[in-house]
């Protein structure tokens, strides 16, 4: 052992598992190992150029135009699904994984890497406050973390504020469409993101994201349809509302009748989606559920701004526009 | 000459000795009907039966229409093609079951031996990857379901050896191969994006099912059912063994090619409407069998009123059990095994 | 109608196991095969049945090559009793022996009253009526030998061809099927069968095949055939051939063996 | 060594097959059982090795009640050779023959040189060294029967118990079985047999038992059981049994059966 | 004794007219520790045969440590126990098949038959349904492997008539209960986390395999082992069906029950370590037939060389092939079944 080293200085953070983890106190180099804006937290932070591994981001463009260096980074694997060996080769100072892989965050641990994790899918609005800060922490970005808190805190509370005029019997019943016309969430994330916004989860019951009878749907009754924009029968194939008003078993429901179909928008990252963007995701389905109760709220502007802030990109009017369009992201 | 079968067929049903098998036999045919319109009533909908009656009636009877549209729309659009559909498929999985339990000589062959649910299973899990739309799913596993049968009867007809292991060997790799290709796409999908929506397809359900899939896959169904039907006194000669068949003169070659076309197309349609619903092959024909003997003259028949009215009534509890679908593939099983078990225990003479 | 092997050599994949047989067959007449273990007798009668290709030579019915025929045609022509059976599901013997019948059917048909007629017919002749009912699984080997006989016979073939029809019948199961033999062949069948009962041949058969190792060691009547010198070569055992008078004032030969 | 059933009842399910049969045999005996098809000679044996179960009555080894015995020590008292066989997987001939030595080994043992040795002396007693090193599924039903009966030597049991061990053999090789059933009498064994041929037992037999529709017809001497009488009632044929002599003096008896 | 019966093997692999066969004998012997050797250089982190020497040597020796302790880390936490568990599992997944193959008297056999594989898949996803953590999900698959054959012996053990196909029969059953209930679980699990976690489970991989859990297999893993090989001449006895092996001296009941939970034992380890690996159980005792033949003395220890070989060669192509390691469960089936397809056409005796 007569190699000379200089013992790294080290921190220690509890990560979203709530396992204390010692990370170097200078992270330089960052692999993730997970989805579910994790990357999107770490560019917001301003740390994008410390991400050496991740896995594909071709599904966001509009991430991939600010951030062009993310398509020849390269793909160490997601979740349990991983290349230790491509990991140590890539000598990260930290692995950002999800909690719902605990069999590869191990492997991982075992090679002698840290490895802080993230709730990914698992988000609620605090819990998501709290992995920003956690975030901040890790990366040296404490004032970043502190700004984006700020913001969604801000958001949230001009959202409570006017969703105080709504009575009990002004609130619509929102259906959320994942991907097929029949399976719908009611799990946290589901809850978090169409209560915030005022609206009634009609599969409020539904555990996670599950599949319901045609006559359940028809039995609830939506005011609202919003369609997931994620999570497709298949890629860049989202449901359209076309589909829905030619489907003779869906004909009746008052969402149909009335035309209340949305489908929800891909900004940098899905919107519908816990991540840092999803603050806009909230205020988007609140102005298009209450357009004159939220009438507000410039989305346009705040998304404008949300960019200029935490992406450092000036968003124009077209780019802003492309969001509404799932289907051309993939162009 | 249809006259003549008929009546054989209740001749034999009827034959046995005890009258409990005639009450059987009874029972067989007043079944499907039966749950036919029992079926009506049950959903997450509320629709009482002189409702349902009212509403059947205005379609022949000039009534007023004194309920809310969306009532129409369950009974027609929602529950119709829906219990059209569980019966068109529990009776083509029981008659491919049967068929092939006889083909091969055992009685644990079910319609996927040879591939065809692998197949339609890879051919929609590849559709869904690649943004097919709703009915391009359904034709690329139709397809897919025929390809792997066919793939693995070319590769079957190269071994020389022992050509009915030959077939079911060939056809449990080619099945391999296509299950095999499918956790590919599924480990090659977006976690986030694809993968539930194709492992949620492959466990099947009938829940989206419309008025057009019904259409769409009724033709194979009986293309593949009625050669099998009229087939079924052959089927007889083919169980005892290729050699024997052809010592009786059969030619077992083209029958088995039949035999093998009729299931597969029965398979590969009930798959591409809702699913890989497992078990209801394996386990109608044993309960015919037990119910009416091994002939198939009887068993075939048997085999179809089971059928349809065993995954009826599975799909009618998957209906009504709970607000969340359970997918019929699960339910089939979970119902199924042990009631099974049940009658293996009890019968005399084990699953014969 | 006359069955005829025209040097025939046939065998497993590409081995011959038996060479140039030739052999005239004619309505009326019962041929018997007889030969050692392992002769290639069984192999001779699945190649006549078309079951294993054949290697060499041609078999011709009424002068017609049989190559080509259709299945249910060759069926509709030779029986076939196997000598090996593997029980398969539980049918009744009255559904096996109905099976007889299919090689008549249309493709799409299940037997007719007629059929049912014909196969109860069949059963009745070998006295196995009280069989019928039962689960042919269920029923002893000798017995299942019965059925397939019956079945054989509910085909209503011009040569019925089969393969040691008596190796598990009784003694009295065994005469009453080398009566229905002769019964048969006096009704105008052709009777191909193998047996290892020289003596049976010498009850029953007009013609008699010896096979050795796959090749004809001789053919003719039997009387002929069947001597102490050709058993000796054949089996390798010393027996005595003795003519006995029977009552009704018939004469019988029996074989006996030199043992000790 | 003295193998006994006394009162024996056996079927399947609990339905009775055969009936009250009580049956002694001692060492150097050669015991046939001659009875119709259906007659439950298949089922007693299955029920003296502890196959099926016994539904009355006691089998006793040595005066010992074998029904607490371990299979192992049933084995090394007693051989079978089964009546039906199905060929399982392509084993060569020699490695069966080895299976017979089974029950000498311990649980995690397999045969040694010396088992080896005895293997092959009992495939050369029944003259099929040639067979030794083929596989068993591709040799003719005659020649499996030859195996599966040097098996059963190799198993080298006090009684031997054989289900028509004949049945499938030519006529060589059914007197060499006979001789050979002789030769282990004379060695000691006790054999039981049963056979469709009563003159088999006239030429073998030490003692015949007459089984008919599961109960006993007869026991007794062969020259005393089998005859034109009880073959009549038995098998419902008119015989007729004359003696013979045969070069060096000795005699036969022949049974003759009439015909026409 | 060991050494009679060590002797024994290679005179019944060496008998054999012809001299191509003694060669495929030495090979057999000598591919395991080949491979593991070469093993060791491949990887997505270069090391190279030199420097993989020096590292191996420094264990024994006062060697220089002139490299970063990174390739410590990869060659001892990452290659070596891997390439173990694919040997261990390997080995132990043929070594059931081939024993399961011989007690069914049935070629089509494989390991799962009973269930075992079934319910340790959901004694896993039940695990990660309920966020244990790794040692839990490894022992509740284990245990629920053991469950569902335990499940499937008892319920056989009710039905009188013809046990092998009840036991057959019964494992289906159960193995069809238990992996519907896998299939409940992954629709009941959030599509956004636990599903992949599940799937990707299922799917088998021992990516993430440490030297721990290795440590933790070898110990079930050998006690199913060594009691099989041991056995394997009785093995012989048991495939020529129940009552011939009763007859010559076996006491069947318990012959069978030790077979059977030895092998549950070895593939429940294999399964609770690296997921569902099919097709290894299935495809490589035919592998050993066509080259050693039926005879278990030699069939066994051929099966476990070949079986090791084979699970580390494929491993290998998975750690080198791409930079996401393909499942190994996939790659097993889409070399496998190819592979056992030329080799079923080329076998002049088909798959015996
Ligand atoms: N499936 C097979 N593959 C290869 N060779 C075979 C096969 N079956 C039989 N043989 C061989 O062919 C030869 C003739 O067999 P065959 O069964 O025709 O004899 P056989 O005269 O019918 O004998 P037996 O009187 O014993 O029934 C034998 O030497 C046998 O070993
Ligand atoms: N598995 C079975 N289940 C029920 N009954 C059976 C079974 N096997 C045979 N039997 C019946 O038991 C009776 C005796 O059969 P068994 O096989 O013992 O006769 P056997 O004397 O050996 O006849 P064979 O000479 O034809 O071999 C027969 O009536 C038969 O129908
Ligand atoms: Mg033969
Ligand atoms: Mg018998």
């Amino acid at each position: 052992q007569t190699a000379v080293k200089t013992a790294p200085a080290e921190k220690t953070v509890v990560d979203m598992s709530g396992k204390t983890v010692k990370v170097p106190a200078e992270v330089n180099k960052i692999v993730v190992t997970c989805y579910g804006g994790a990357t999107n937290e770490i560019v917001v932070l301003g740390a994008a150029d410390k991400i050496v591994g991740q896995p594909s981001q071709e599904n966001f463009p509009h991430l991939l135009k600010f951030e062009p260096q993310f398509k020849n980074i390269p793909d160490a694997g997601s979740f349990d699904n991983i290349s230790v060996e491509e990991i140590i080769r890539l000598k990260p100072d930290v692995v950002i994984a999800s909690v719902t892989s605990p069999k590869g965050n191990k492997k991982l641990e075992d090679a002698g890497i840290p490895v802080v994790t993230v709730l990914t899918g698992r988000a609620t609005i605090d819990g998501l406050k709290k992995e920003f800060k956690m975030m901040g922490e890790v990366l040296n970005k404490e004032n970043e973390a502190n700004t984006l808190i700020g913001f969604w805190d801000s958001r949230l509370k001009m959202l409570k504020d006017e969703a105080a005029g709504l009575t009990a019997d002004k609130q619509k019943k929102v259906y959320y469409m994942l991907g097929i016309p029949l399976r719908t969430d009611g799990s946290a994330w589901g809850q978090d993101f169409i209560t915030t916004a005022g609206g009634i989860n009609v599969a409020r019951g539904v555990d996670n994201a599950n599949q319901v009878s045609a006559e359940q749907v028809l039995q609830w009754n939506p005011d609202v349809i919003i369609m997931s924009s994620n999570i497709g029968p298949t890629k860049n194939h989202f449901i359209m509302a076309d589909e829905l008003k030619n489907n003779a078993q869906m004909t009746n429901i008052n969402a149909v009748k009335n035309n209340q179909l949305y489908q929800c928008p891909i900004g940098a990252f899905w919107w519908d989606r816990p991540s840092p963007e999803s603050i806009l995701g909230i205020m988007w389905l609140a102005r298009t559920l209450y357009p004159d109760t939220f009438a507000n709220i410039n989305l346009a502007r705040e998304t404008g701004e949300f960019f200029k802030t935490f992406y450092h990109y000036s968003l124009t009017d077209q780019e802003f526009k492309a969001f509404f369009n799932p289907q051309s992201a993939g162009e | 000459m249809e006259l003549i079968k008929k009546r054989n067929i209740f001749q034999l049903i009827f034959q046995s000795r005890d009258g409990l098998r005639v009450i059987k036999g009874g029972a067989l045919f007043a079944l499907p009907p039966l749950l036919f319109i029992i079926s009506f009533t049950l959903g997450r909908y509320p629709v009482s039966p002189d409702l349902l009656l009212n509403v059947l009636a205005a379609k022949l009877l000039p009534l007023q229409h004194t309920w809310p549209d969306t009532v129409d729309t369950v009974v027609f659009q929602v529950r119709l093609p829906r219990i059209i559909a569980s019966m068109l498929v529990g009776a083509a999985l029981a008659t491919a079951g049967a068929a092939y339990q006889g083909m091969f000589k055992n009685p644990l062959v079910s319609p996927d031996i040879l591939g065809a649910s692998a197949g339609a299973g890879f051919g929609a899990a590849i559709a869904i990857f690649n943004s097919f739309s709703i009915i391009g799913i359904q034709a690329s596993s139709f397809l897919f379901g025929l390809l792997a049968v066919l793939l693995a009867y070319a590769v079957s007809s190269r071994i020389r050896h022992d050509p009915m292991l030959a077939l079911i060997l060939s056809g449990i790799l080619v099945g391999t191969l296509f299950t095999s290709g499918t956790s590919l796409i599924k480990y090659m999908a977006d976690p986030y994006d694809k993968l539930p929506a194709i492992t949620y397809w492959l466990m099947g359900s009938l829940a989206a099912v419309a008025p057009r899939d019904v259409l769409s896959v009724i033709i194979p169904m009986l293309a593949g059912a009625v050669p099998l039907y009229l087939l079924r006194w052959r089927l007889n000669v083919l169980s005892l063994g290729e050699e024997e068949a052809r010592a009786l003169g059969i030619n077992t070659g083209r029958l088995k090619f039949l035999v093998i076309v009729c299931s597969t197309l029965m398979t590969a349609a009930a798959v591409s409407i809702c699913g890989v619903i497992g078990w209801v092959g394996l386990l109608v024909p044993h309960l015919a069998r037990m119910l009416v003997g091994p002939n198939y003259k009887v068993l075939l028949p048997a085999s179809i009123l089971i059928g349809s009215s065993y995954l009826l009534l599975v799909d009618d509890l998957a209906r009504i059990m709970a607000v969340v679908e359970i997918p019929l593939g699960i339910l089939t099983s979970l119902i199924g095994a042990p009631f099974f078990l049940y009658l293996l225990q009890r019968s005399r003479r084990g699953w014969l | 109608m006359r069955l005829e092997l025209k040097n025939v050599t046939c065998g497993y994949g590409s081995k011959p196991v038996v060479h140039q047989v030739s052999l005239p067959v004619d309505s009326g007449e019962v041929l018997y095969l007889l030969g050692p273990n392992g002769s290639g007798k069984t192999t001779l009668f699945k190649t006549m049945l078309g079951l294993l290709r054949l290697q060499g030579g041609e078999i011709l019915c009424g002068g017609e090559n049989i190559g080509n025929w259709p299945r249910s045609r060759i069926a509709r022509f030779m029986g076939y009793i196997p000598q090996a059976h593997n029980p398969p599901f539980p049918y009744k013997v009255l559904d096996i022996v109905l099976m007889g019948r299919t090689a008549h059917l249309g493709a799409f048909a299940s037997p007719s009253e007629n059929d049912q007629k014909i196969a109860l017919e069949a059963i009745e002749a070998l006295n196995i009526s009280h069989l019928q009912n039962k689960i042919y699984t269920e029923i002893s080997g000798g017995e299942r030998q019965l059925v397939l006989i019956a079945r054989a016979l509910a085909q209503q073939p011009q040569v019925l061809i089969m393969d040691e029809p008596t190796s598990n019948l009784d003694f009295g199961n065994q005469l009453l099927v080398l009566r229905h033999v002769q019964k048969l062949a006096q009704m105008g069948l052709a009777v191909v069968m193998s047996s290892h009962f020289p003596e049976h041949a010498l009850l029953s058969a007009t013609k008699v095949l010896l096979l050795h190792k796959g090749k004809v060691f001789g053919a003719g009547r039997p009387e002929e055939m069947i001597t102490e010198q050709s058993l000796k070569t054949l089996f390798g055992v010393d027996v005595k051939i003795i003519t006995t008078t029977i009552r009704k004032g018939g004469e019988t030969r029996v074989i006996v063996p030199l043992v000790q």
